[in-house]
């Protein structure tokens, strides 16, 4: 006969907010998570929480990972905000970590295929983001010309989604724009997405009159392939890490896509509280877009107040729209 | 300088190889270290050049002129001596040639030779001066070689001298050398010996280490006799003593010279073994042989004769171009040796036993009972005791000393790794052996041992093809003896087992049948391998001495 | 404990002879001079400093379950390049045979609706099947098996993205086979025969017993693994032993394959999918537990306990660290420090042997 | 010869013919790198040979060749650094520190880089030396170690713009020929004059050939194996400058994919993984050859999903051919 699985963490609900410990677990050290960090330390401060803390030595390392998780369990955190390092395995560790009793939310990036095994994903929609970018880049071409996708590893779901973000924004085009080529792989360093740039630009530089990427190396790669090449050619690149920031205003980065990570350690610190200390999810798994923005030379000092303000909605909206707290 | 070493110990694990042995080496001689296989002979050279730290006694180099008032250091007088690695001992003036080769194999022949005392000039290599030195050292040894081809490209016996070069080369006062002569001809040999006795002669002081008490005798002046690990004889004058005094010393007790009588060999038995008109990709031409059951087929010839390469052509090791090859009159072709011994139950024993006979961080019973596993396994696996008893057997025939049966074999001396890589063919039970050069450095007890065994094997009817480069082993053991010169059978004799009248014929047959054909030889190497003649310059002389 | 300890392990596998000439496998050595002894006690030790610092270090649930299942597909892992390492060669293709054999039982499960067993026969039977390839290029071409794993991770590497991109809309199975959460989620302890139940022993770990047992067996006992160790250690003679070389190269790397698509499977299971990504990782763990464990580079001896040891030790490490939540800098750092720390130890141990002994 | 080739032997290229199947693959390399260059110039309409291509194609050609020399020099006595891709990263990220954070003008901070890498490889080389474990286990070790120090220097940032003098240097062509590439060429040539001309080479190669005959001969297999990694670490160090002073932005993922190449060149190179024989020319020309792979990809537009297939099967190919070629010409 089969026993039932003790709840390991303790009773999942129920909890004061002091009671509850936070860890945010990004999938390896980026620069997009490092927000993270400070939006716990505001939640923690905002909201009363009992601790929070961000672990970023899982390494990009699905096995790690899951082995990071359950060595800060053991240290007594009992809810949970992770970016899985493998989007199609995630679910089996969110329904581990619920099974023990724990609260997980699944940020910046959801589980592959239709579940969510989370409580909630509060993430980019990768796919629109992409979609987004190659607009921008579509924009900054003029509407027409040649158009190369670069960016990071091919077998996860999320470069998937950003495939086929690009390949959307490319086909409402309406032929005009080409989609010439797609670079992957090409995030794991600095020195092969320069590579890749480089003789990208060697072989059609003048062919290409746009380039939007989806990964954080082959963005800066591209940015400074371009500025030193002495092209026009047109670089949407990805996030707001200061190096891309300080491309927008010299003109070698047209447009950047930035995402929420500060809404997103903020607001999910929040929810996972409210989840712990009795609320529920009307809808459990349910899948909430953080935002992106398109920033430009004309916003690039302004973006970030358009930002909070969406945190703020959102925060609001868990309160009113998806939390049922009785 | 004169060098003097006093109650030498070295202990390896489950062995004292060395247990207090004093040797005292005085300048403008050659002295014979002799003693069986295992004795420690290896062991001491090698604490005498720094290779091993001795666990007890000492050394001491006592200069020329050195007169003794009584110093503190010690009695004999003189500077103790401890070497923190072989340098050191280069240094002090020694140089020797180990008994296992120590050569760079993608190295050149020139900076092998140098490789002690690489001139130099600012940090750099003197490539000409490396050249000099290494055409120094091979002239004084009668030898040429092109001096820029690496040594891995050299046959065993090339390779040899390079060492001897190479100690030479170090400008030595003390020169040791273990058996330098185990892969040359007699002619390299005297050679080689000539150029002790020059060295002698200048007043250093040479130890010859080596199991051809013929050659020892001829060269030696003084002998010391090592006996498990002890010095039985030390100094002795070696005019003073006959060969079975010294034989006796080294084994201990009273040493009866084997006799082996010829063997009733049925010439209408099947052959066991018959090459009909073989040529191979190696280059020989038309070779045709006949081994019969309890027969020994003696296969002599030059080093570099192409023997080796013959016998792996025979196991499907090289291929056989035209020809036939039959295995008890049935005509067979073969591919491995794995299909030579299960399929054709024929065995080899290399010669080159490190590279090829053992391994060397295996134990002892699995290199013995390597061929024999498939007959061993139940359900496929083999059980460490059945192995204990297929090893016990041949500890017992060969004699064979171990520590036991988990000793590696690498941990064994040169003569007993000798006798594990043919045991592993005697347990294979084959019904035909090629064996070649079997008794290379195995002292003379182990080699009667090894001549009595191998007849015993062909009584027993195994038929045998004996390859060897030593002519009176040949002489005793064949029953036939085939000569094999560049790649070709240049005549068959029948065995005599006289050695006098054999060695003539078979030498002749070597040298293309009469002494001065200077012709016969140019013709010769048109068709076969020109760089193995340069091993044969000089004077040919019939090398052995009549025991 | 430990005469207990070294004469199993001594009795389990062929022990490897020391880096410097003189081996150790001498007799009148003490006891703790056999290595997998010290590594016992590095392993001991570790676990006790860890435990002291952080007691949550012996958390049945969340660390000793969990630590369980991951040392449970390393030692596979380890033991696939152990197979190779049998040889003297390496297999740099470890992580992609895994993810080619997971993408093989993934395609059953989600195409063929295969029971779970037959999707891990589906792995074994392509992880040999690859690795028999390598074996063979190695063989046919006398190239180094360096190279060619090399050259063959590279190709499969693209297989395995094409494969997945043909026959899933992503990079990844969805579909999960009856019995997959359980095996990857539960322990004996959820099993119980009335009162008693089994012990928090995760259910895949007997898997791995079982590959242990089999390795252990072959290359200690077996004809076929003994042959395999002879031509580690001496190609030349083992050739001229009637040893057929070039066969046994062959069958070590479809051991090799064979245990990486267990190893794969394995992980497909504890990670809960079966993806595109299954192996990247295992390259540095596959050299890891073996070499920790004693069984040397250049061929010809191998240990298996020492891999489970030297998979342990990893583990240990691992988790130790984690729960001393270090940032991820200095995480790396101590790391390299305690594998240097533990590596050295064990060299300590032989100096004090051969001190006891004789000098090299 | 069926025996050599059969199998790998552990004594490595102790069989005969060693120096002409070095040169052997040197020769097919250099057909190789030929053949696809020329295959490659003619079907991109001649697009390869256009000076920016050319440019790129020697620019990112100079960090693997100086890489694979930096693996080829622990080759050469039997050993391997697994190090070498983190400690060019290591040297690159903390020079730029240096200048970007602490303001040390160029060349200190370039001389500092190359201070560190060879400290480094000495620390890995006395490591190896005194712990008499495998220098794979300890690089092993080391590599994680490095890879947390050059995380902990400045975390998942990027520097940028930490010195324009030497970003442009690195970037500026000699007679059409790049600065980068240039110095990869002037070290290759310095590593060649080492192992084919020092007293100090010529004593790491017999120690690498033949450990036991080396110490026999006097020579110390400790020293030897200390200066292989110290000149390991040195080169890794020469790297990272060099990705400095190329790329004109560096993070902490630098040097993370070369661990694989660094292998890659010298033995496709023909040098041999026991030790003992080393081959400049043909490291850098395999080092070339694969990057022929890399702009065959831009230039062909080949799917990226078909593009790892392709250089299993050159990498294999070009293997196999240098060998098959070997067998021919030795029999
Ligand atoms: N490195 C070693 N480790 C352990 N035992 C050793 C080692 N070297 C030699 N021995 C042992 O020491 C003893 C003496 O060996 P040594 O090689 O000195 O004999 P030898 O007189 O040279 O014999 P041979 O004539 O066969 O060469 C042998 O029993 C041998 O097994
Ligand atoms: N440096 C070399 N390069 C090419 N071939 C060589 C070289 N040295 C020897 N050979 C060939 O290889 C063969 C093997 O030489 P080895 O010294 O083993 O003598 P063998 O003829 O095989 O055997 P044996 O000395 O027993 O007759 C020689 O016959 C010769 O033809
Ligand atoms: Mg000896
Ligand atoms: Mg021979």
């Amino acid at each position: 006969s089969k026993r039932a699985t003790p709840a390991a963490g303790g009773s999942a609900t129920g909890k004061t907010a002091a009671q509850v410990k936070v860890a945010l677990v990004p999938g390896g050290p980026h620069p997009y998570f490092q927000p993270w960090k400070g939006a716990g330390v505001q939640a923690k401060t905002d909201f009363g929480l009992g601790e929070t803390t961000f672990n970023e030595t899982s390494g990009w390392d699905q096995t790690k990972q899951n082995d990071v998780i359950k060595s800060l369990a053991a240290q007594g955190y009992n809810a949970f905000g992770i970016f899985g390092v493998s989007p199609d395995n995630i679910n089996s560790t969110f329904t581990d970590l619920e099974k023990q009793g724990f609260q997980v939310a699944s940020l910046a990036s959801c589980p592959a295929g239709n579940k969510n095994a989370a409580a909630f994903c509060l993430s980019t929609d990768v796919e629109s983001a992409a979609y987004k970018a190659a607009k921008a880049a579509i924009e900054a071409m003029g509407g027409k010309g040649n158009l190369v996708h670069l960016t990071g590893n091919k077998v996860d779901s999320n470069t998937q989604r950003r495939i086929v973000g690009v390949q959307k924004a490319v086909d409402e085009a309406g032929g005009k724009v080409v989609l010439v080529q797609t670079i992957t792989d090409i995030d794991v360093d600095l020195q092969s997405a320069q590579k890749a740039v480089a003789d990208l630009l060697a072989a059609r530089g003048k062919d290409v009159q746009g380039i939007v990427t989806t990964a954080y190396n082959p963005a800066v790669a591209a940015a400074a392939g371009v500025k030193q090449a002495g092209l026009s050619t047109k670089v949407v690149a990805i996030d707001d890490d200061k190096t891309i920031l300080a491309g927008i205003s010299d003109g070698s980065v047209s447009a950047t896509v930035t995402q929420n990570p500060v809404g997103q350690g903020y607001v999910g610190s929040y929810v996972l509280m409210k989840l712990s200390t009795g609320c529920t999810m009307k809808q459990p798994g349910l899948v909430v877009d953080s935002g992106s923005f398109v920033v430009t030379k004309a916003n690039v000092a302004t973006y970030d107040t358009q930002r909070q303000a969406r945190t703020t909605e959102l925060k609001k909206a868990f309160d009113t729209d998806y939390l049922s707290c009785g | 300088m004169r060098l003097i070493a006093t109650d030498l110990v070295k202990v390896f694990p489950g062995v004292r190889a060395l247990d207090g042995v004093t040797i005292d080496l005085r300048p403008g001689t050659v002295h014979a270290l002799l003693g069986e296989n295992g004795a420690g002979k290896s062991t001491l050279i090698k604490i005498l050049t720094g290779v091993h730290k001795p666990d007890g006694g000492t050394l001491r180099l006592v200069p020329d002129g050195w007169q003794a008032p009584g110093d503190a250091a010690g009695g004999a007088g003189g500077r103790e001596l401890h070497f923190g690695g072989p340098a050191d001992a280069q240094l002090a003036g020694i140089g020797v040639v180990h008994q296992e080769r120590n050569l760079v194999p993608a190295f050149s022949v020139a900076e092998n030779i140098a490789l002690q005392r690489m001139p130099r000039s600012r940090g750099l290599v003197d490539r000409a001066a490396v050249r000099r030195l290494a055409q120094g050292c091979l002239a004084e040894l009668e030898v040429e070689l092109d001096l820029d081809r690496p040594v891995a490209e050299l046959s065993v016996a090339q390779m040899q001298l390079v060492e001897v070069a190479k100690a030479l080369a170090t400008d030595s006062r003390l020169l040791l050398l273990d058996e330098p002569t185990s892969a040359l001809t007699s002619e390299e040999s005297d050679h080689l010996y000539a150029v002790v006795r020059r060295l002698r002669d200048q007043g250093r002081i040479v130890v010859l280490v080596s199991h051809k008490l013929e050659e020892v005798f001829a060269v030696a002046d003084t002998v010391t006799v090592l006996r498990d690990g002890r010095s039985v004889a030390r100094g002795l004058a070696l005019g003073n003593l006959t060969r079975s005094q010294v034989v006796d010393l080294m084994v201990g007790r009273a040493h009866a010279d084997i006799e082996l009588g010829a063997r009733s060999v049925d010439p209408r038995a099947t052959p066991a073994l018959e090459l009909e008109a073989v040529s191979t990709a190696g280059g020989h031409r038309d070779v045709s042989l006949v081994v019969r059951p309890g027969e020994i087929l003696g296969l002599y010839g030059l080093v570099g004769a192409g023997r080796s390469e013959l016998a792996r052509a025979v196991l499907g090791l090289d291929t056989i171009t035209s020809g036939r090859l039959l295995v008890g009159g049935r005509p067979v072709t073969i591919g491995s040796v794995g299909q030579a011994l299960r399929e054709h139950r024929i065995g080899y024993v290399t010669e080159n036993r490190k590279e090829e006979g053992i391994f060397l961080e295996q134990t002892v019973s699995r290199n013995v009972t390597v061929t024999v596993w498939d007959r061993l396994a139940r359900w496929g696996v083999v059980r460490d005791r059945s192995e204990d008893t297929v090893l016990a057997r041949y500890v017992d025939r060969l004699g064979i000393r171990l520590s036991g049966p988990r000793q590696l074999a690498g941990q064994l001396s040169g003569g007993n790794q000798q006798k594990l890589s043919l045991a592993k063919w005697l347990a294979a039970d084959c019904a035909v052996l090629i064996i070649d050069e079997p008794t290379v450095g195995i002292d003379v007890r182990t080699k009667a041992a090894f001549h009595e065994l191998i007849a015993e094997l062909a009584e027993g009817g195994l038929a045998i093809l004996l390859i060897s480069s030593d002519l009176p082993e040949v002489v005793t053991l064949a029953d036939r003896i085939a000569v094999m010169r560049d790649h070709q059978l240049v005549g068959e004799v029948d065995n005599d087992h006289h050695y006098t009248t054999m060695s003539g014929r078979v030498i002749r047959l070597v040298h293309g049948e009469s002494q001065e054909s200077g012709a016969a030889e140019a013709g010769a190497s048109e068709t076969g391998a020109p760089e193995t003649g340069t091993l044969e310059t000089g004077a040919p002389r019939p090398g052995v001495p009549a025991a | 404990m430990p005469d207990t300890t070294t004469s199993t392990a001594s009795q389990a596998e062929p022990e490897a002879p020391a880096p410097a000439p003189v081996d150790q496998r001498r007799r009148g050595l003490p006891w703790w001079a056999n290595p997998r002894v010290g590594l016992v006690a590095v392993v001991v030790a570790l676990v006790a400093i860890f435990s002291g610092l952080r007691p949550s270090f012996l958390d049945v649930d969340l660390t000793l379950v969990p630590m369980q299942a991951d040392i449970t597909v390393f030692v596979v892992v380890g033991l696939a390049q152990l197979a190779v390492l049998s040889l003297g060669h390496m297999n740099l293709a470890v992580p992609r045979m895994a993810a080619l054999s997971a993408f093989a039982a993934g395609f059953t499960y989600d195409k063929l609706h295969a029971p779970l067993v037959v999707g891990l026969l589906a792995a074994l039977l392509v992880g040999t099947l690859v690795g028999a390839l390598a074996g063979g290029i190695i063989t046919w071409t006398g190239v180094n098996s360096f190279v060619v794993t090399l050259a063959l991770d590279f190709g499969l590497l693209g297989l395995v993205a094409l494969l997945y991109s043909w026959f899933t809309s992503g990079v990844a199975f969805s579909l999960h086979p009856d019995g997959m959460d359980a095996l990857r989620s539960d322990t004996f302890n959820d099993y119980c025969a009335g009162p008693i139940c089994g012990p928090p022993v995760p259910l895949v770990v007997p898997i791995a017993v079982v590959a242990l047992v089999v390795v252990g067996v072959l290359f200690r006992f077996s004809r076929l693994g003994r042959e395999i160790l002879m031509c580690g250690s001496n190609a030349r003679a083992a050739l001229l032993s009637g040893i057929p070389v070039s066969r046994r190269v062959i069958q070590a790397h479809a051991l090799s394959g064979l245990l990486c698509g267990l190893a794969g499977w394995l992980l497909a299971i504890n990670n809960g999918a079966f993806s595109a990504s299954v192996g990247e990782n295992f390259l540095l763990p596959s050299f890891l537990a073996p070499v920790l464990g004693g069984t040397l580079l250049a061929g010809g001896a191998v240990s298996v306990v020492g891999t489970l040891l030297g998979a342990i030790l990893n583990s240990v490490i691992q988790k130790g660290l984690n729960l001393l939540q270090f940032e991820v800098d200095q995480l790396q750092i101590y790391i390299g420090v305690v594998l240097l720390v533990a590596l050295s130890l064990d060299r300590v141990r032989h100096v004090l042997a051969d001190r006891r002994g004789v000098r090299p | 010869m069926t025996l050599p080739s059969l199998v790998e032997t552990a004594a490595g290229p102790s069989g005969p013919r060693v120096r002409a199947s070095l040169r052997g693959t040197e020769v097919v390399l250099a057909g190789l790198a030929l053949a696809a260059f020329v295959v490659l110039a003619v079907t991109t309409g001649g697009n390869l040979v256009e000076p920016a291509t050319l440019r790129a194609v020697f620019q990112f050609l100079a960090v693997p060749m100086v890489i694979g020399l930096s693996q080829m020099v622990v080759l050469a006595v039997g050993q391997m650094n697994l190090s070498v891709g983190v400690l060019t990263g290591l040297t690159a990220v903390a020079a730029a520190a240096l200048m970007a954070d602490r303001g040390w003008p160029a060349w200190l901070a370039v001389l500092a880089a190359l201070v560190l890498g060879l400290v480094v490889g000495l620390a890995n080389g006395l490591l190896v030396v005194l712990t008499r474990i495998n220098g794979f286990i300890i690089t092993l070790a080391t590599m994680t170690i490095i890879s947390g120090v050059r995380y902990g220097i400045n975390g998942t940032g990027t520097y940028q713009g930490y010195s324009d003098g030497l970003v442009s240097l690195g970037r500026a062509s000699v007679l059409g020929i790049p600065t980068v590439f240039l110095a990869a060429v002037v070290v290759a040539v310095l590593v060649w004059l080492f192992f084919a001309r020092a007293v100090r080479g010529r004593q790491l190669l017999a120690s690498g050939g033949n450990p036991l005959a080396a110490r026999l001969s006097g020579i110390s297999n400790d020293t030897s194996l200390v200066i292989a990694h110290a000149l390991s670490g040195l080169l890794a160090g020469v790297a990272g400058v060099l990705v400095l002073a190329l790329s004109g932005s560096v993070n902490a993922s630098i040097g993370d994919d070369l661990l694989l190449p660094s292998f890659a060149a010298p033995i496709i190179g023909g040098v041999a993984l026991a030790g003992g024989v080393v081959s400049v020319l043909g490291t850098c020309l395999a080092a070339f050859i694969v990057r022929l792979v890399d702009v065959a990809q831009a230039q062909y537009n080949i799917n990226p999903r078909w593009v790892d297939l392709v250089v299993g099967a050159v990498v294999l190919g070009a293997v196999l051919l240098s060998q098959k070629r070997i067998g021919r010409g030795g029999t």
